[in-house]
């Protein structure tokens, strides 16, 4: 038993999703992505007793490309991420009817297969085409189902498209180079391998390319704002809870490993980059007009931390990251679907447009005003975990990016308690607002719970990832 | 047992928080008044448990319930240490607390939302307990961010009104800002020690050695997340405002227990600050200069509350003050003695409130001495307290503050004296307006005067016995306070032998107090002086009734930046960000538009092409070729 | 028996049909009748058979002369159907003057 | 050689059925028979052979490149039956003329002797000048003819005369001789002036810059079946004998040459990218698209030992995509008067699945990942990196970028324009010939194995 049978359901739900017919394509989806959701529990379980879940097989023997997965902690936390966000994703939409669902669900859950191959992928080429795979369906997503103007639409879809493939195909190049040094793709033979100065930081932006483009960091992170925008809500519950985090994760497990002398060398240029996104995005924030619009920006605010935190290159900077990531993921996601459950009853997402909801749907706002805690890293949320210990890691590189990068947590709670305050407080709004129904209640629950108890007693997920970090590190120390 | 007994403490005002917010709304609000309050008072009685048994053996208990946060340098644990110090600020804590939601029981009947009332102040109290109770600074962060979170949501509590929306906001952001400084100071403590539990600090501390520009960092951090809670400059200006809450949470929240919070921490570190004097210079001047602005503030505000809330910044500045001079024990004596008067005021002013109806101005208010008896001696009792009359607590407690001052720095004594004299000027300056001579009110208000239930007067008449008595726990020459904090302070507090220049001082500070009393007497009384509407204010009096402009300057200088670079960046910067990638794709077009050209679909232009081509190649291999 | 090469010299063959060759693609690029332009084809194409000549001579063997065939009759064939084409595109167009030939372009 | 032989005689068979009046069978009789020769082809895999004092040679890149030639004409061939039935008269012979296409472009794969060579290329070149021109009344038809005609016969006097060069150098037309003579020294100085006219006549025909004017026009002017022809077959041949070529008569390019090709290849990548962008005809796009692709495909001549795995799956790649599309644009357009990108508006709703084909075969094109369009990329990246030539690359990936642009300009038409007509029912063959070539090209996506090993 072994990580690519959860590959294998998700994929072969989407497939089923799609002769499940339009009628059934929502709940055969959510079956599946249970089902993978617990496929990858008992596959941890097994893992922390100790057994080898990891998979190599070989797939092309010229060039040399091996069907290579390995599932450590840090890889099952984030397919973990992964197979626990679908379902609630899944979930979370039933409540807006999809015009040829099947085709919709199928991709949703194409996707997740693709994103899960992402974190797996222990094999340079076999990663690199999961990472292509993934943007397929996304883009299908938010061009056919999207909203808003569709000429705006296509051209900020189309923006995106190109942007980021752009991006990854300079990793390719880098992949292809890798390749012609070290004879395999095999992530063990690419750490072996030992690059020359100029190599090695040549490596590290081509790299660097296609991940500041992904997570996004500033100046690379034009697309963003106008897809989460546009995208139909799931789609963008996919980009920003797991999308982003492939970068993210990518960093951890490619780029740093891979070349950590660059890293070393760019640190600050690194970290700056990051943190000045922390702040651009949370000062953006401020006087976004779009609902969406002001949660992508603070998701690229948050983003940059979690970045700033992977490159201080640190036992604490990589485990908070981590954890942020986590966190990140699971509250961006309720974030969005409270701005869908405000849109499905308003018709709309320009914050003017609403105001006094508190009164009318007490169990909604309060379940919103945890999530919006929750983002501005509350101590008891699970985020103020990660961003704790970003922070410390960064102020233990130097006391200057943690007073800059904790800036966040006074603007964070400035845009989003302003946010709050005029989407949900004030005079009673004249429209009616049903409160939430039970798959949105279930949802958003299941969210809060997760970031509470995780918040209290994080030691499981610190645990899980502990070790691979620390062999990474260790990588990267010599 | 213990640690089950402590759970309980800890936990079970989180129970009534739970009960109130799942059941509130279906039982009836009496009975979630009540559960709410039954919740404190288990935790009142059980603190007293502790303390009692602290007494008789004298050993703290602290117990570790589970691992927390791991870095890679240490551990946390989520723990919890029961010592002199935790215990005396859980007992007024949770003592002022039960008393307080008794009382919210009767004035808060009337509003639909009470069981949520209830739940933010159990919520509070707990996260009060927690950050109280802890046995690191980062549990300690957890309650001190969860009061804060509990101040927004009970200030905001009547939402409806955006103005408080805002004020709560503002309040939750200032805070903020202190919390950062809090983390900071945390990562340097962690940084240097490696721990943040406070008994491992103190040894580590102790043995020195460690950087003394570093630990002056961590002190000036962790004080800058004190001024952030406990009100002090520069980030003071939201405590007034903050006065939009319901009135018994302003009496609880912002008087007696969370604005405390800052010295429960300084203190808390004393083996930290007592080895950074620097930092603790700053502490007194900042406390001194807070407790003269503000006192000088609340001369001249009209709003009952504002007054208040003015003379609660200006006693914090006191004691920090004192905290500055190293006299931790000092600062706590006040810090309760305050805790008993300034309740009282504050539950006065809601019962007076309470009984016109909303009505907050003074200005309209007088003469309801006679419709509210209790009210009136009550506050009056307090006010004697706050404005140091012998032999009242406040007395003691702020003597002590003059005394230590006096040793160490004759220019703050002149200033802490000067703002005790303003504060006996403005406490009567209320008293006289609100109760004195004739009423000023409407008539229909006049009508319905009456002094207020005894769910309200009770929780008075309480306060203000131990507001005249609360001076015993630590009389000079008894001390009882200076032994029992004593285990917790590192540096030893010496003794007041009484001597004459004690007593003079105490002569001094009386007179002072009756100096003001007498100016307002003056004013009020014999003149019979009312305030003038806020457009008629003119001149100095204007600058300081608007509170010195403070918050117009904030805005000006750091709001209004911040909104002018969010709207540059979202209308200027942003789309020329995107336009840079955007122009990339155009220029390919225009190259496109260009090629069509020259694709003009004439044969002749194509073969020529073809035989250039050749040419080119041929020549340019035979160039190389004669070059090899 | 001595061979006429010797008397002359290849390089003289090479010269005249390299000369041949370039009239020929003048042609093809000057003149705008496409009849003419044919011509022009074939006089490059005879040019070169002209050199195979030479060179199966030079070389003593008979594949260039072979060749020469070969070509020859490929060009016919190439010409049959150019002209097949050329017709019909006179009667589409009235005219065989090939800049006529751009309706095509972009 | 049994191949050459057995695809003329089904050539003249398709011209005699048309006597004993058996059109209906024709079709279907090519297309066995075709498979029948496939199979024999591929029979002759393992036992490399030669002909007629190696006037033909057999080996595995000759055998391997003439069963994809064979597959794309089955495909090919299968179409004409519909595309043609408006004037079945005319179906033999156009039948007839394919198929004498395919033994030229068998022709051109197996040649030991470079008169073998002229003459399969001019089989083709003349059997193609007459496919573009078969629509006699349209004038567009007649000046794609005439155009191509023209440029066509030029490039071969240029060939031609390059053929004469390397006789008159070495004395032989067999290639090997001739490659054991080129690095001999004391060669003359026309020896590689006869290659490089040689190289540049075959550049003409896989219309590389600058010798690729005619391709956008030709291709646009042409019947969209023979436009499907030359952008899939005709450009591979092309592609697979200019590799034999360079292969079979040289030992190794000198640098100069290896820099004449890299710009070509990049100028090539560019212009056509470029000038994709704003077609809006989906023949001329095509065209351009292929000009880039013959651009990539050059990078294979970099590393002329051991690239001709790579490109037989490139070429592979590339024309079964082409064909996937090519089968969707010729139902589409089949009763229009133009190939505007609007007759595609709306395609995903009216006909999902063709949408879908069409999407997955533009997407292989461009590059993206379990397509073979990917892997074909990117093993030519690979190989042109450890050959040295990492400009080359990065120009390529820049060029894959631009590209698409304009791939997904006709998906966003397919998927977010509203249809201009509702659905009418497709003729199965269409699906039959879109979806195989789709699968085949998704396969060689999932196992590259299959078709690189064939030839390392």
């Amino acid at each position: 038993m072994d990580v690519t049978t959860i590959l294998l359901l998700l994929l072969m739900g989407s497939i089923a999703t799609f002769l499940a017919g339009d009628k059934l394509a929502s709940k055969v989806a959510l079956l599946f992505s249970l089902g993978a959701l617990g496929l990858s529990l008992y596959l941890l379980n097994s893992l922390n007793q100790g057994a080898n879940i990891s998979f190599t097989g070989s797939w092309i023997d010229y060039p040399k490309v091996a069907l290579a997965f390995k599932a450590d902690g840090l890889a099952m936390a984030m397919v973990l991420l992964t197979t626990a966000l679908t379902p609630l994703i899944i979930l979370s939409s039933l409540g807006n009817p999809f015009n040829n669902s099947k085709n919709f669900y199928a991709l949703v859950l194409f996707m997740s297969f693709a994103m899960t191959g992402t974190f797996l992928a222990a094999d340079g080429l076999l990663y690199y085409i999961f990472w292509e795979l993934a943007l397929i369906p996304i883009y299908f997503i938010a061009l056919i189902w999207g909203n808003g103007d569709a000429e705006d639409r296509k051209k900020a879809v189309l923006k995106f498209f190109i942007y980021t493939l752009g991006g990854s195909l300079f990793m390719l190049i880098a992949f292809a180079y890798l390749y012609s040094k070290a004879g395999s793709f095999l992530l063990e033979d690419l750490y072996k391998l030992d690059l020359s100065a100029t190599e090695e930081c040549w490596i590290f932006l081509a790299f660097f390319l296609a991940y500041a483009i992904k997570i996004p960091i500033i100046p690379f992170h034009t697309w963003q704002a106008k897809v989460y925008q546009k995208a139909p809500t799931v789609g963008t519950m996919l980009l920003s809870g797991i999308m982003l985090k492939m970068g993210l994760y990518s960093v951890i497990r490619w780029q740093l490993p891979i070349a950590p002398h660059a890293a070393k060398e760019y640190m600050p240029i690194l970290i700056g980059l990051s943190i000045a996104g922390v702040i651009y995005g949370s000062i953006v924030a401020l006087r976004q007009k779009d609902l969406k619009k002001l949660l992508a920006y603070s998701s690229l605010a948050h983003v940059g931390l979690i970045a700033a935190g992977c490159y201080t290159l640190t036992q604490d900077g990589l485990s908070g990251a981590v954890a942020q990531m986590i966190a990140h993921g699971f509250v961006i996601v309720g974030l969005f679907f409270a701005a869908e459950i405000i849109y499905r009853r308003y018709e709309t997402r320009t914050i003017a447009d609403m105001g006094g909801i508190r009164s009318l749907t007490p169990k909604f706002t309060s379940m919103f005003m945890i999530l919006v805690l929750a983002s501005v890293a509350l101590p008891g949320t699970y985020n103020f975990v990660g961003e704790f210990t970003v922070l410390y890691s960064l102020s233990q590189a130097n006391i200057w990016y943690a007073v800059l990068g904790g800036t966040t947590i006074i603007l964070g709670a400035y845009y989003m308690l302003k946010m709050f305050q005029n989407v949900m407080l004030g005079e009673t709004n004249a429209k009616a607002f049903a409160d939430v129904t039970t798959t949105e209640a279930i949802t958003l629950v299941a969210i809060i719970a997760f970031l509470l108890f995780f918040g209290l007693y994080p030691k499981p997920i610190t645990d899980l990832v502990a070790p691979s970090i620390k062999e990474i590190l260790t990588i990267i120390n010599n | 047992m213990e640690t089950n007994l402590a759970l309980l403490l800890l936990l079970s005002p989180f129970v009534g928080f739970l009960f109130n917010v799942f059941f509130g709304k279906k039982v009836s609000r009496t009975v979630s008044g009540a559960i709410g309050t039954l919740t404190v008072i288990v935790s009142f009685l059980l603190s007293i448990c502790f303390f009692a048994q602290l007494n008789q053996n004298g050993k703290p208990f602290e117990i570790s319930l589970f691992d927390w946060i791991s870095v890679h340098n240490f551990k946390l644990d989520f723990g919890i240490l029961l010592d002199q110090l935790s215990l005396l600020w859980l007992l007024f804590v949770t003592g002022i607390g039960s008393l307080i939601h008794l009382y919210s029981i009767s004035y808060m009947h009337d509003d639909e939302n009470m069981h949520k009332f209830f739940a933010y102040l159990n919520l509070f109290v707990f996260f009060m307990i927690t950050l109280v109770v802890g046995n690191n600074l980062l549990v300690m962060f957890i309650g001190w961010e969860g009061v804060g979170l509990c101040s927004y949501l009970l200030i905001g509590f009547w939402y409806k009104n955006q103005d408080y929306n805002d004020a709560a906001k503002k309040a939750f952001i200032m805070n903020r800002v202190g919390d950062l400084g809090f983390l900071i100071g945390m990562f340097v403590i962690a940084a240097l020690f490696s721990t943040l539990n406070y008994t491992e600090l103190k040894t580590a501390i102790g043995h020195g050695g460690a950087n003394a520009v570093m630990l002056g960092l961590a002190a000036l951090c962790l004080f800058i997340g004190a001024t952030g809670k406990s009100a002090q400059l520069p980030l003071y200006t939201w405590l007034p405002d903050a006065m939009a809450g319901p009135t018994p949470v302003s009496a609880l929240i912002h008087a007696a227990t969370m604005v405390t919070a800052g010295i429960f921490m300084v203190t808390r570190m004393n083996f930290l600050f007592d080895l950074t004097p620097e930092i603790q210079n700053i502490i007194a001047v900042v406390g001194a200069l807070t407790a003269l602005i503000a006192a000088s503030i609340g001369l001249l505000q009209n709003d009952i509350k504002k007054v208040l809330a003015y003379s609660t910044v200006s006693q914090l500045g006191l004691m920090f003050l004192a905290l500055g001079f190293g006299a931790y024990n000092v600062a706590v004596f006040h810090v309760i003695t305050h805790a008993f008067f300034k309740a009282c005021l504050f539950l006065g002013s809601g019962s007076v409130i309470h009984g016109l109806h909303g009505e907050q101005d003074m200005r309209n208010m007088g003469g309801l001495r006679k419709a509210m008896p209790i009210t009136f001696w009550t506050m009056m009792i307090s006010t004697l307290a706050i404005a140091g009359i012998f032999p009242f607590a406040g007395f003691w407690s702020k003597d002590e503050i003059l005394m230590v001052a006096f040793e160490h720095n004759k220019v703050l004594y002149v200033i802490a004296s000067i703002a005790s004299i303003m504060t006996a000027f403005y406490m009567f300056r209320l008293m006289y307006l609100t109760f004195f001579r004739e009423f000023r009110g409407t008539e229909e208000q006049k009508h319905h005067l009456h002094e207020s239930p005894s769910l309200i007067t009770i929780p008075l008449i309480v306060l203000a016995i131990l507001a005249v008595i609360g001076g015993a726990i630590n009389l000079p020459g008894s001390a009882w306070l200076n032994h029992f904090l004593e285990p917790i302070l590192a540096a030893k507090h010496e003794e007041h032998a009484l001597g004459t220049h004690e007593f003079m001082l105490m002569g001094i500070a009386l007179a002072g107090a009756i100096v003001g009393i007498l100016w307002a007497n003056a004013k009020y009384i014999k003149q019979g002086f009312v305030p003038k509407a806020d457009a008629e204010i003119t001149g100095f009096n204007k600058t300081i009734y608007n509170k010195y402009y403070v918050d117009e300057l904030y805005t000006f200088l750091i709001v209004n930046p911040i909104n002018g670079l969010a709207n540059f960046f979202r209308t200027t910067l942003e789309p020329a960000l995107g336009k840079v990638v955007y122009s990339l794709g155009t220029a390919a077009n225009g190259l496109a538009t260009q090629g069509k050209k020259l694709q003009n679909g004439n044969i002749g232009l194509y073969l020529f092409a073809f035989v250039i081509g050749v040419c080119a190649i041929i020549t340019y291999l035979f160039i190389t070729h004669i070059a090899q | 028996m001595n061979n006429i090469l010797n008397e002359i010299g290849i390089e003289n063959y090479i010269f005249l049909s390299v000369l041949l060759f370039c009239i020929g693609v003048f042609g093809v690029l000057y003149r705008r009748n496409a009849i003419i332009v044919f011509m022009s084809i074939e006089i490059m194409l005879n040019a070169v058979n002209l050199l195979f000549v030479a060179f199966s001579t030079y070389h003593q063997d008979a594949e260039g002369q072979v060749f020469v065939f070969f070509s020859m009759a490929v060009a016919a064939a190439e010409v049959a159907v150019g002209l097949a084409i050329l017709v019909s595109v006179f009667r589409n167009l009235g005219s065989i003057d090939i800049d006529n030939l751009k309706n095509l372009k972009g | 050689m049994n191949t050459l032989i057995a695809i003329s005689g089904l050539g003249v068979f398709c011209l005699i059925a048309e006597i004993f009046n058996l059109r209906k069978l024709l079709v279907p009789v090519a297309v066995l028979g075709l498979v029948a020769i496939l199979g024999l082809t591929v029979s002759e895999f393992h036992t490399p052979n030669t002909f007629y004092n190696n006037m033909i040679v057999v080996d595995k890149f000759s055998v391997a490149f003439s069963s994809l030639f064979i597959v794309l004409t089955i495909f090919l061939v299968a179409l004409s039956g519909d595309f043609y039935k408006d004037h079945p008269s005319k179906l033999s012979d156009f039948l007839a003329i394919k198929i004498f296409l395919l033994a030229g472009a068998v022709a051109m794969v197996s040649f030991g002797n470079l008169s073998m060579f002229f003459l399969g290329i001019e089989v083709l070149s003349i059997s193609l000048y007459v496919l573009a021109a078969s629509r006699r009344l349209d004038i567009k038809s007649n000046e794609a003819g005439m155009k191509y005609f023209l440029l066509g016969s030029f490039a071969s006097g240029i060939i031609l005369f390059g053929i004469c060069l390397i006789y008159g150098a070495t004395g032989y037309f067999d290639i090997a001789e001739i490659k054991d003579l080129s690095s001999g020294a004391g060669i003359p100085v026309w020896f590689p002036i006869g290659i490089t006219l040689m190289i540049i006549g075959m550049l003409f025909k896989i219309a590389a810059a600058p010798f690729h004017f005619w391709a956008p026009d030709v291709y646009e002017g042409s019947p969209t079946m023979t436009t499907a022809t030359m952008s899939t077959l005709v450009k591979v041949v092309a592609m697979a004998t200019l590799y034999k070529v360079l292969s079979g008569m040289t030992t190794s390019l000198t640098l100069t040459f290896e820099m004449v090709i890299v710009v070509i290849s990049i100028l090539s990548m560019t212009v056509g990218n470029i000038m994709a962008l704003r077609q809006n005809n989906v023949k001329r796009m095509l065209a351009f698209s292929g000009i880039s692709h013959a651009g990539f495909m050059l990078m294979a001549i970099l590393s002329l030992s051991t690239a001709a795995g790579t490109l037989l799956y490139y070429t592979a790649a590339y024309a079964l995509a082409g064909i996937a599309s090519f089968a969707v644009i010729i139902y589409v357009t089949r009763n229009k008067d133009n190939e505007d990108t609007l007759n595609f508006n709306g395609l995903g709703k009216t006909h999902p699945l063709l949408a879908a084909v069409l999407t997955a075969s533009l997407l292989s094109m461009a590059g993206i990942p379990i397509f073979a369009g990917f892997f074909a990329k990117f093993m030519l990246f690979s190989q042109t990196i450890q050959a040295g030539y990492l400009v080359v690359v990065i120009a390529g990936v820049v060029n894959s970028i631009i590209s698409i642009g304009y791939y997904f300009k006709l998906i966003l038409a397919m998927y977010t324009k509203e249809a201009a007509e509702e659905k009418q029912a497709v003729p199965f063959v269409y699906y039959f010939v879109a979806v195989t070539a789709i699968l085949l090209n998704i396969l060689m996506g999932l196992y590259p194995s299959l078709v690189i090993n064939l030839l390392n």
